[in-house]
């Protein structure tokens, strides 16, 4: 498919919904929540019908300028693909109280202006199931977790990891350490040989590209390796055994739907969780993990969904955990 | 009057380079599929096509006329300022710091907040004149060195209790009486357009820096030393005190470009992820504007334009990468000039220089 | 403990590999007298060059190979501008900057379905560990030498090139260039020749240490791949006053700081640093080293100057 | 006429250069220029600062290209298009500004570009110092094939270039300006080079603006004026002043006047300096001297005895030992050059490029380079454009600066000019005490005539001048007294009136210890 097919170019189809997106600085095609982000719009323009386009973002200082050139575009939808651009959304939302927002990865709360949805994702849930899986998959008992840089979104993933390991395998300890960067590879790699030297056999990571270096790690090794936000499988088939899927693609397919239905539901943050399809284990799970680990994580999703476990997603809520 | 010439000569080398430039991108368009023609009315749409668009150009380009000044003014005194990009990072820290921190009348608040950014620029940059004046440190590595140690401090603050505001990667936004944007002008070029001072404070500081350069003791001191430091010591020119003052002086506009940045457009800082280029694309604006101030203006705005106006290539789908690949060629056709004087001296059926 | 030291050192060799490449592609230019500073994009374009071929070809000796020519194809502008054309060298190096990883990107895109990241290379298919099961899993020894042909090729490369600069007939020339073009010229010495073969050199080399990170420490080409490795060889190539030997200690030292962060953030080491502070140290540590035993230093005297025939 | 007279064989032209006309743009620096050379001739060239000597030469060993004109090498006529080409033809050249390579060796500058190689690629450095030694000893050109050329003395510096061309089998030698930067013995020396390889059939072409040099080593000689060819001579049949005549086309006073001098108070006073030099070695041991107030004080001796640093010191720009300096007495010892100038030292720097000027600023700002923050031309932080560009174009006026322009860059000046602009500068501070180093090296009769004319008049206002020069007969000429330096001592001081070349020479070369 050729981009140029989907661009927002904006003559025709006066009828046609369109939806734009403006990714991070990670690019359309980062191979994470941003391509997951497309992948959902065209999922959308495939079973919807509708127009859709893309700003990519170089630097966080082009969020603003690329944002409004999108409205300018006479979107229906304007997308701000992560966190980061939370501001600048609410922003906009000021100053086009007629234009319809979204964001991932980002809640205004009970201050949510009309005129957006919010999108946040219980990915401590997933996490939780890696965990799991990781707890009951140990040799060793020496589970690893590698994280970009210690924010919000990363402590959730570390916390719900942490709870489920801890919830399988109560003897398995966790070593955990963080790169401070989302690009560094050489140093996840790094990393991740010291936790394998140290005798950890799963090392899980929530580091963006610094994870590669963990996953090829893992490789040299022949140990195993947990991936995060895609299934991540193909990285390394023999040693990624699953991965904490955040299926963005889902989210944005969902809020675009409601949206073609006119039902928009501004002011609002929507929370996508284990329930909600906004995350997941990664289909290729089957591949490494026995039988029954995967049945004891089916059980326990059901128990999550069911709301008869509540995953921590901070530091309080873990230590809170008996 | 020989003067004007050459100015006219080095316009028309440049416009001719930017046409080269975009040709070898429409070439690249091509090959990829996308249409050339449609591309580019785009981009100049995107630059010129509403009031707005060029606000937006012009507010891009402030940060790095000041980054391409800052370079330039150590360039004059003979030192290579590649540390731009951190000075700019202390300069938004220092300028967040104090402008969310503190409770001030505007009139106070606005000044003291630019200020702490010059300073903390002026230091970073300082310290490499420093090491360089003292130990002999070359600034090309003690400014790269600086560019990260900058990085992972404001990265640091960042994170610190009350200065990060909960459940972000973002510090509190500065005071209201820190900002500096112009919001009668938003009525005008629409609301969502951060139309701020800062260029006018650029333009201010192109002047004061044109003349301290030029019409004052101490820019003859150090552009002395930047053309011949012995000739300059023989003269009794302090040389070590004259690098320790450019580079402070650099690192105090690529500070105030940082500070400017944050007072005008983003109001705080976020983590920081990889380092965002305010200062290397200050080397090539800088160098495009042959190292004057003058230079540095035109430079800046040319390249605000082209990143600003580039990017809405993306509206007929053509990837950000042509657009670098624009940038870049335009780039290389300017540092080639001669290649293009002998292409146009080749067309004018003239003599080539011997 | 033993082990803490063995991993310190394999994180210092894997780190320093794509430095020391590329540092001495700069060696090269800059003892010629081209100035370069457009060795980060020739190490972007040589990183997919090399995962690119590995992907079509499988063979990673000529992936690695194609890393080379392809940085050498930048470098070659690179040359006509500073050389043929007397452009500045910074200005021209930050060109290539734009335009190598511009190009890499375009290309990535075209061969991979429009996806800038290529898909990964099997272990069997990167550059080969030499001493791959050579010595006991896990023991102090394997830990350290049981890694990519690359580190070694690099260290070979640190010696020869210091011969061929220093050794050889070549060697000499090349330096004369670097230092006094025009005594060179007055020789016969055929001065644009030099700079051009040394220019591309440095991008082959450059190429090299991008491709270092791209089959060995990774295996696959991403756009963040290569984020700030040039500017830090660049510093090393004078850190290391300009000679192969000295580009590669210092290549070293960096390496080596980045293996004691990673060794320091290690949760069993019994105390705990802000992240953040703990990543400045390989940067601090430079410039301590720098301020304590390294000082000053010139490179080559005609470096970074634009030579021409018959100019006074 | 005979075919054979001493070592020239009229029978053999090896260099015809025919009607060789050179533009630089629309600047015609070669006019229709013929020159001739017979076989073991040894022709001088001839003529003022820029009048096209080295163009000429350059365009003989394939640097340039002449834009019209002819070369006929052994009367077949060449196409010399570059230096390769000139060495295959037997010419070799030692330049102007010497083409070394500092970091190298003595050895390794010679082979360059010719390396003897053992497999490889590999230098085999034990047999290219073997060949330098051959070589060295074949003409008597004595170096040290492992001494670093950025070490060893100029003269040496400069028998290597001479053994550059020999290594390439030159049989036709172009020798631009060899003596400007040697001591007298040097110059001796060379003088003899050139007989010794003359007898061995070698040709010789020198530049020189000495006289004297070209009475004593030259067979004939050319005069260029401005680029136009004025006439080939006999040498022997012609004097001096008539050769000085034809370059200038004008006479030439060689005479310095001076009139009577009136000594004033001690201006300056060095007790017991020493020093080091940039390689942690004394160079200066122990040294004391004084310069009274309407006396010219010159410093005689071989480079590097000690003379740039004895400058430097004096200067502020090198740190001393022990020892002390005053001016006026005023202690300066180790102070700031600032501060130094500011007690009423002037000085005229050896190397004018490096130290006097700055090439990149005009003529204007040259001419304020000390001065700048002076009340006349600056106002708190402000420059006084117009008052330093009217002071500047008072000293352009005053010292016949050409071309009057006092905007143009220092840089477009010729380097007698530019040494104009720095005596102006120096002499309009009205300093007390006036040092020049070297201040007509290089330059044309013409403009020595100049530079000396205003270092006397200095000395008749009543100051003091220490004049540091290695060309003996400058310093017996315009000095009142003489002081002989070496080892970085003064070794003995002569009154100029009783000074003659000998004895200073053998005192110069720590012959004679104590004073005649
Ligand atoms: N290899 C290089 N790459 C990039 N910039 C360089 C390189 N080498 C030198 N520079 C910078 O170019 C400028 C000129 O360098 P140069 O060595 O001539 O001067 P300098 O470093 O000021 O001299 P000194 O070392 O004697 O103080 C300086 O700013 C220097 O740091
Ligand atoms: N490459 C050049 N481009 C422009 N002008 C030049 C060039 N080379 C020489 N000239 C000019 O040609 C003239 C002759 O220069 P040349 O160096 O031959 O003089 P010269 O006789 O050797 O003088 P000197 O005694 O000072 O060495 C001068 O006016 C000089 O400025
Ligand atoms: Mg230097
Ligand atoms: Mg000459």
């Amino acid at each position: 498919t050729k981009p140029a097919e989907e661009g927002a170019g904006g003559e025709e189809g006066k009828n046609a919904i369109k939806v734009g997106m403006v990714t991070d600085v990670g690019g359309i095609n980062d191979q994470s929540f941003n391509q997951s982000a497309w992948e959902g719009l065209k999922r959308a323009k495939d079973e919807l019908g509708i127009e859709i386009g893309y700003q990519e973002s170089k630097q966080d200082a082009d969020y603003p300028p690329n944002i409004e050139n999108l409205v300018d575009q006479e979107n229906d939808l304007v997308w701000g693909i992560g966190f980061k651009m939370g501001d600048a959304v609410k922003e906009a939302a000021e100053n086009y109280p007629d234009q319809k927002f979204a964001i991932i990865d980002y809640s205004y709360g009970d201050k949510t202006p009309k005129n957006i949805v919010g999108v946040t994702f219980k990915e401590q849930e997933a996490s939780y199931l890696v965990g799991l899986i990781a707890g009951k998959m140990t040799k060793s008992n020496k589970i690893g977790f590698i994280g970009g840089m210690e924010v919000p979104v990363i402590k959730r993933f570390e916390y719900g990891f942490r709870a489920g390991v801890k919830e399988a395998n109560p003897n398995a300890e966790v070593l955990i350490q963080y790169a401070n960067s989302f690009t560094d590879s050489a140093k996840g790699k790094a990393i991740a040989k010291q936790m394998y030297s140290q005798g950890a056999d799963i090392i899980f990571h929530a580091a963006g590209d610094t994870g590669t270096g963990m996953i090829e790690a893992a490789k040299e090794e022949g140990k195993y390796a947990i991936g995060v936000d895609r299934d991540q499988n193909s990285l390394a088939p023999d040693n990624v055994i699953t991965s904490a899927m955040k299926r963005v693609d889902n989210a944005i397919y969902d809020v675009t739907k409601k949206l073609t239905e006119g039902k928009f539901e501004g002011g609002t943050t929507i929370t996508y969780g284990l329930a909600e399809g906004g995350v997941d284990i990664a289909p290729t799970s089957d591949k490494h993990v026995p039988e029954d680990v995967l049945n004891l994580v089916k059980e326990y999703k059901n128990k999550i969904i069911g709301g008869e476990i509540k995953v921590p997603a901070t530091e309080e809520e873990f230590n809170a955990m008996k | 009057m020989k003067n004007k010439k050459i100015f006219n000569d080095t316009l028309l080398y440049t416009l001719i380079s930017i046409f080269l430039g975009l040709i070898v991108g429409a070439i690249v368009l091509t090959a990829s599929g996308f249409n050339p023609i449609e591309g580019y009315s785009e981009m100049l749409n995107g630059i010129f096509g509403k009031p707005k668009y060029m606000a937006w150009t012009i507010i891009k380009a402030t940060p790095l006329i000041l980054t391409g000044l800052s370079v330039a003014f150590a360039f004059r005194t003979g030192l290579f300022n590649i540390g731009a990009e951190g000075q700019f990072i202390v300069g938004a820290l220092a300028a967040t710091l104090v402008g969310y921190f503190l409770h001030l009348p505007a009139i106070i608040h606005i000044p003291l907040t630019l200020i702490s950014g010059c300073i903390a620029g002026a230091l970073w940059g300082g310290i490499s004149g420093f090491l360089k004046s003292k130990f002999g440190v070359n600034e090309v590595i003690s400014t790269i060195m600086l560019n990260w140690i900058a990085f992972y401090l404001s990265n640091y603050f960042i994170m610190l209790e009350g200065f990060r505001k909960p459940n972000s990667e973002a510090s509190y936004d500065i005071q209201r009486t820190a900002t500096i944007d112009i919001t009668w002008l938003k009525s005008l070029v629409g609301p969502a357009t951060k139309v701020n001072w800062g260029i006018v404070i650029a333009l201010i500081l192109i002047i004061i820096i044109s003349y301290v350069l030029y019409k004052t003791t101490l820019g003859f001191e150090l552009r002395a030393v930047g053309f011949n430091k012995y000739a300059a010591e023989y003269a009794g020119i302090n040389v070590n005190k004259s690098m320790v003052i450019s580079m402070a002086i650099a690192g105090l506009l690529a500070g105030a470009a940082g500070a400017m940045h944050v007072m005008g457009v983003s109001h705080k800082i976020t983590i920081l992820a990889a380092q965002e280029g305010y200062g290397f694309d200050g080397i090539a604006v800088s160098l495009i504007g042959n190292n004057t101030p003058l230079g540095a203006l035109l430079a800046g705005l040319l390249f605000g334009a082209l990143k600003y106006g580039g990017g809405k290539m993306q509206n007929i789908g053509a990837p950000t990468e042509v657009i670098n690949i624009v940038i870049g060629s335009i780039i290389y056709f300017i540092a080639t000039v001669r290649l293009v004087k002998i292409m146009i001296d080749k067309m004018r059926g003239g003599k080539a220089d011997a | 403990m033993l082990k803490n030291l063995a991993m310190i050192l394999s994180t210092t060799l894997m780190y320093s590999t794509p430095l020391i490449f590329t540092s001495l592609g700069g060696v090269f230019s800059e003892n010629a007298g081209v100035v370069n500073i457009g060795l980060e994009g020739m190490m972007t374009i040589g990183a997919f060059a090399g995962a690119a071929t590995a992907v079509l070809t499988g063979n990673p000796w000529l992936a690695f190979l194609a890393a080379g020519i392809a940085g050498g194809i930048f470098a070659l502008f690179h040359a006509i501008a500073t050389v043929k054309f007397n452009a500045d060298h910074v200005v021209s190096g930050i060109a290539i900057n734009f335009l190598a990883p511009g190009f890499a990107l375009f290309l990535c895109r075209r061969m991979f379905d429009g996806s800038t990241m290529t898909p990964a290379i099997d272990l069997g298919q990167k550059i080969p560990r030499p001493f791959d099961g050579f010595f006991a899993k896990g023991s102090f020894l394997d830990i350290v030498f049981n890694t990519y042909s690359t580190v070694y090729l690099a260290f070979v490369l640190v010696f020869v090139t210091w011969y061929v600069l220093y050794k050889t007939k070549l060697g000499l020339r090349i330096r004369a260039v670097g230092e006094h073009p025009r005594a060179a010229d007055t020789l016969g010495i055929n001065v644009y020749k030099i700079k051009y073969l040394c220019v591309i050199l440095s991008g082959i080399l450059a190429g090299f240490g991008g491709a270092s990170m791209s089959l060995a420490i990774v295996s696959t080409f991403r756009p963040t791949l290569i984020s700030g490795q040039g500017y830090i060889a660049l510093a090393a190539l004078i850190f290391g006053k300009w000679k192969p030997q000295g580009a590669m200690l210092a290549s070293l030292l960096f390496g080596a700081s980045t293996g004691l962060v990673v060794f320091l953030g290690n949760p069993n080491i019994g105390f705990t640093v802000s992240e953040n502070l703990l990543s400045m140290v390989p940067y601090i540590i430079t410039i301590i080293v720098l301020i304590l035993f390294v000082g000053k230093a010139n490179g080559p005297a005609a470096n970074g100057q634009p030579y021409e025939k018959g100019e006074r | 006429m005979s075919d054979v007279k001493g070592n020239i064989d009229f029978s053999q032209k090896v260099v015809q250069m025919k009607n060789i006309t050179k533009k630089f743009g629309n600047f015609v620096a070669n006019d229709n220029i013929n020159l001739t050379v017979h076989k073991g001739e040894v022709h001088a060239l001839l003529g003022e600062n820029g009048a096209g000597k080295s163009t000429l030469m350059n365009i003989l060993y394939g640097l340039y290209q002449p834009t019209s004109g002819e070369i006929h090498i052994n009367e077949k006529k060449v196409k010399i298009d570059n230096p390769n080409v000139a060495i295959e033809n037997g010419i070799g050249m030692v330049h102007q500004h010497f083409m070394l390579v500092p970091p190298f060796t003595v050895a390794e500058n010679i082979i360059l570009g010719m390396e003897p190689v053992s497999g490889l690629g590999k230098i085999d450095i034990e047999k290219a110092i073997k060949d330098v030694k051959k070589l060295s000893e074949q003409y008597g050109l004595h170096v040290d094939p492992t001494a670093k050329v950025e070490d060893i003395t100029v003269g040496m510096q400069q028998r290597v270039e001479i053994l550059k061309a020999l290594y390439r089998g030159a049989e036709i030698l172009i020798l631009d300006e060899p003596t400007a930067v040697l001591t007298p013995q040097e110059i001796k020396e060379l003088i003899n080079i050139i007989r010794n390889l003359t007898k061995q059939g070698k040709s010789i072409i020198i530049i020189t603006h000495k006289l004297k040099e070209i009475k004593e080593a030259a067979d004939f000689c050319t005069i260029i004026r401005r680029g136009k060819y004025i006439d080939t001579v006999d040498v022997e049949k012609t004097t001096e002043d008539d050769l000085a005549a034809m370059m200038v086309g004008r006479e030439v006073n060689f005479k310095v006047d001076k009139k009577e001098q009136e000594l004033g108070d001690v201006v300056l006073k060095v007790e017991n300096l020493v020093a080091k030099d940039n390689r942690g070695l004394n160079v200066l041991n122990n040294l004391s001297l004084e310069v009274k107030r309407g006396e010219i004080l010159g410093i005689a001796g071989i480079d590097g005895n000690g003379q740039s640093e004895l400058v430097e010191v004096l200067t502020g720009l090198r740190k001393c030992e022990s020892g002390s300096v005053f001016i006026n007495g005023n202690n300066i010892t180790n102070k700031t050059p600032k501060e130094i100038f500011e007690f009423g030292l002037s000085n005229i720097p050896e190397d004018r490029q490096k130290r006097g000027l700055v090439l990149d600023f005009t003529v204007a700002e040259n001419m304020v380079l000390e001065n700048y923050s002076k009340k006349e031309f600056s106002k708190g932080f402000r420059l006084l454009e117009e008052n330093i560009k009217s002071f500047a174009r008072d000293l352009i006026a005053k010292f016949d600066v050409r071309p009057a322009d006092e905007t143009l860059k220092a840089r477009a000046l010729s380097g007698g000019n530019q040494q104009k602009i720095i005596i102006a500068r120096e002499v309009t501070n009205d300093p007390d005490l006036l040092i020049a180093t070297q201040p007509t090296r290089g330059l044309d009769v013409g403009a020595i005539e100049f530079v000396h004319k205003s270092l006397v008049e200095q000395r008749n206002k009543g100051k003091g001048v220490l004049l540091v020069s290695l060309e003996l007969d400058e310093v017996i000429s315009v000095s009142d007294r003489i002081a002989v330096i070496y080892e970085g001592k003064i070794v003995g001081t002569v009154d100029s009136k009783d000074a003659d070349e000998n004895t200073l020479g053998l005192m110069m070369a720590g012959g004679v210890e104590n004073e005649k």
